[in-house]
């Protein structure tokens, strides 16, 4: 459909982050997972107190240790090196996950291979006969987090819409997605369907929507 | 800013309602959380079910939240004690409602609630009256009933020492009921001991990690119970 | 049926919890009903680490304190104020019913109302109308634990037999006692049924089985 | 008296037969008792049933458990991972089994399992693939699935500090799943880097007491998963 070299068009992996970020208020319980969602941390704009919740077993997950102050034992759900800050706490597993279940998490940011108009997220298998299927905590953050935001590329490499009508690709869950950050714009999950909320800079509405299979709503145009 | 203080227990009890369900910590006086009792009772929030292991003792506390007939239906395991008159009074004569639940299946029901689990499978109470007219089912070659998730309103705990992330420690076995009970209530309110510093409390050791607590308020010498009650005090 | 008097033959409650506690073996992870239960951990024989459960959180409970050193937060399952032994630990509510519900507590010694020739035992209600029922955690624990003993006078305060073919009041557990110890005998609870397996000093079998509604085994006679 | 201490890997691992349930703490290298999966190579059973958030890194522990053909089914998670090549060779040879559980899903079964609670729902996994097959039932507006408590016949477990007891503490995130397996084995062993005296555990601060524990041995100085998968290092 279109070239690979699209996908750097509007906003990078960082201004992907970090607007995403500006929608973490103070106070959040946060969650965010392996990739550009991670990278969202370091935006929380100024004045904010985030705690960051790994499931792992980790609430108050810090910056990543400078190098050579690693500490093999205290790592993130990506099995990424981390500090504690301080007012941390560890628990074990079954309470990690009963923090996600029991919807005491506010945030939860994950990547996505496709999203649906209706919040449909698909983001840990291509159901390909001979994908290893791996699914870790995505199942149940997305079914117990109060609000799920997804930070993706509009695009695959390849140019197709990742923003789709109805996931072809096996669900993480069903109408869990509630806001979509992507290179060229955000774009709110609502029962009315897709609504454009913002585009990137020097973005227009068409130029998202062609690379978009499900119908966008222009915000105020509804 | 996270700051989960609050000035007192009658601000930090403020908007419970009419009708609300509270979870209330401790077992018998160890853990109660008896300030933020007496605070609802001056605030006055009437028809409310409240979950705790008993139904409190003397005049004082839970008792008198229940003499004070604000409370129209208690969940609990243990409605008798040492000292307790005022529930039995009422309940023989009708003013009051009792959900009798065993004591571990009233601890897993809270903590499955806090944890987003809508039911579970127990053996507890098979081929007893208290699993009477509830759904059992066989597992392998034994009978199991099964059992809802419980959550609440507010939660009522007494904690040792916190922060103002809401990082809880409780004193010895005043710990029962309060750490599922904070993560089984909408909010949960702790009157604690002592509000120490960020990072005072060491990771390895918080008991109640902030995320289940919602407001903190200081009660540095908390009354007790059995005091109270060996006095014949009584609230308010 | 006997006069009151009749109770005080045999063992005393003391004798009765000494006894029970010589079955008691070294390494034990063990709860104690209040009553004569408790008084069981008196009188473990000297050479047995023995580690006591009280349900409200607490492994490792030691003996009560000295007048005057009670602790008001430091109380056992009785309300009444314990100690904490070296290398105990302390625990929540859930995480104190998962140790007995999950079979985890070797041994629980409790009182009785009732017990049948099939290891019934009702120990919390007498059924009656105007009883304000209460069940704390007996359920829980002759549901959990994998042995459960019982301590009890032989007869009720008017003579009437404890030990029954069925029991009239509402049960705490089914099937649930292995082995019963009272003031004239130690009986234990088989496929075959009441087995007697020791006899108080000075008391006969055919006293203990006058005394009984279900028929006991002579053991060796079987 | 009560002495869980052993007093070697070997000796504590010496009992598992061909066929057994296993469970393996750890979350990637975080908690991975090492020294005792390697015991376990040596030792030689077969046909395992291994539950493990992961399936091991490298040519090391538990991917070279895997890897000695000692495992028949793995229920994780999460089998893929950086430096993971063993268990995804085997299974595409179709050589090794795989049960995959969302990860808080495999925790709520573990801790079910040692809590006694045969079946649960969680609304985990719902209208997707991994729901299939499952039995669903709705509460209130939602629709949840029933999952099944997760025993075992062992555990292999790593803490950071053991006594006699068996009571444990672990380090930072190394804590992971060795809470609830250690509840739901039968037999727990564990690979603790010291053994205190009685006592000297804070009662506040035990994070799985002692009834949960079974065997511990010390290893001072564990191996690092991540140091041995640098240096291309494999084992036997």
């Amino acid at each position: 459909m279109n070239t690979k070299t699209e996908a750097l068009k509007g906003w990078t992996r960082e201004q992907m982050a970090q607007r995403a970020a500006l929608d973490i208020p103070d106070g959040a319980y946060v969650n965010l997972g392996i990739g550009i969602p991670e990278m969202a941390a370091q935006f929380v704009p100024a004045g904010r107190e985030v705690i960051y919740h790994t499931e792992n077993g980790l609430l108050g997950m810090g910056p990543p240790p400078a190098v050579g102050e690693e500490i093999t034992e205290l790592i993130n759900a990506g099995k990424k090196s981390i500090t504690a800050i301080p007012g941390a706490a560890y628990f074990h597993h079954a309470d990690s996950f009963a923090m996600i279940r029991g919807q005491h998490i506010d945030i939860c940011i994950l990547g996505a291979m496709q999203v649906s108009c209706e919040g449909d997220l698909a983001n840990w298998s291509t159901g390909a006969a001979d994908a290893i299927p791996a699914v870790g905590g995505a199942m149940d953050l997305v079914a117990g987090v109060k609000t799920i935001f997804v930070i993706t590329q509009h695009t695959t490499k390849h140019g197709d819409p990742k923003i789709v009508k109805s996931c072809s690709y096996p669900l993480t869950g069903k109408g869990v997605v509630s806001r979509i950050f992507t290179n060229l714009a955000v774009i709110d999950v609502t029962p009315e369907g897709l609504v454009l909320k913002e585009l990137a800079p020097g973005i227009s509405f068409d130029y998202v929507q062609e690379r978009t299979e499900a119908p966008l709503i222009l915000k105020g145009n509804k | 800013m996270i700051d989960k203080r609050i000035e007192s227990v009658a601000a930090a009890v403020a908007d419970i309602k009419d009708g609300a369900t509270i979870m209330i910590g401790g077992f018998g006086e160890a853990g109660s959380p008896i300030e933020l009792i007496h605070a609802l009772i001056d605030q006055g929030a009437k028809n409310l079910t409240v979950i705790n292991n008993n139904t409190g003792s003397g005049h004082v506390g839970l008792a008198a939240l229940i003499e004070n007939e604000q409370v129209s239906k208690m969940i609990c395991s243990f409605p008798r004690t040492a000292n307790s008159t005022v529930f039995p009074d009422l309940y023989r004569r009708g003013k009051i409602e009792l959900e009798l639940v065993p004591q571990g299946t009233l601890a897993e029901r809270i903590r499955a609630g806090g944890a987003g689990i809508p039911a579970f499978y127990t053996p507890t109470s098979v081929n007893t009256p208290l699993a009477e007219g509830k759904e059992s089912r066989i597992f392998g070659d034994r009978t199991y009933v099964m059992e809802y998730g419980l959550t609440a309103d507010f939660a009522l705990i007494k904690a040792e020492q916190a922060d103002r992330y809401g990082n809880l420690i409780y004193n010895k076995t005043a710990r029962n009921f309060g750490p599922i009970m904070c993560m089984a209530a909408n909010s949960t309110i702790v009157q604690a001991g002592k509000i120490v510093e960020v990072g005072a409390i060491d990771p390895e050791t918080v008991i109640t990690p902030g995320i289940f607590v919602n407001r903190i308020t200081t009660v540095s010498d908390p009354a007790l119970e059995s005091k109270l009650v060996k006095e014949g005090r009584s609230y308010p």
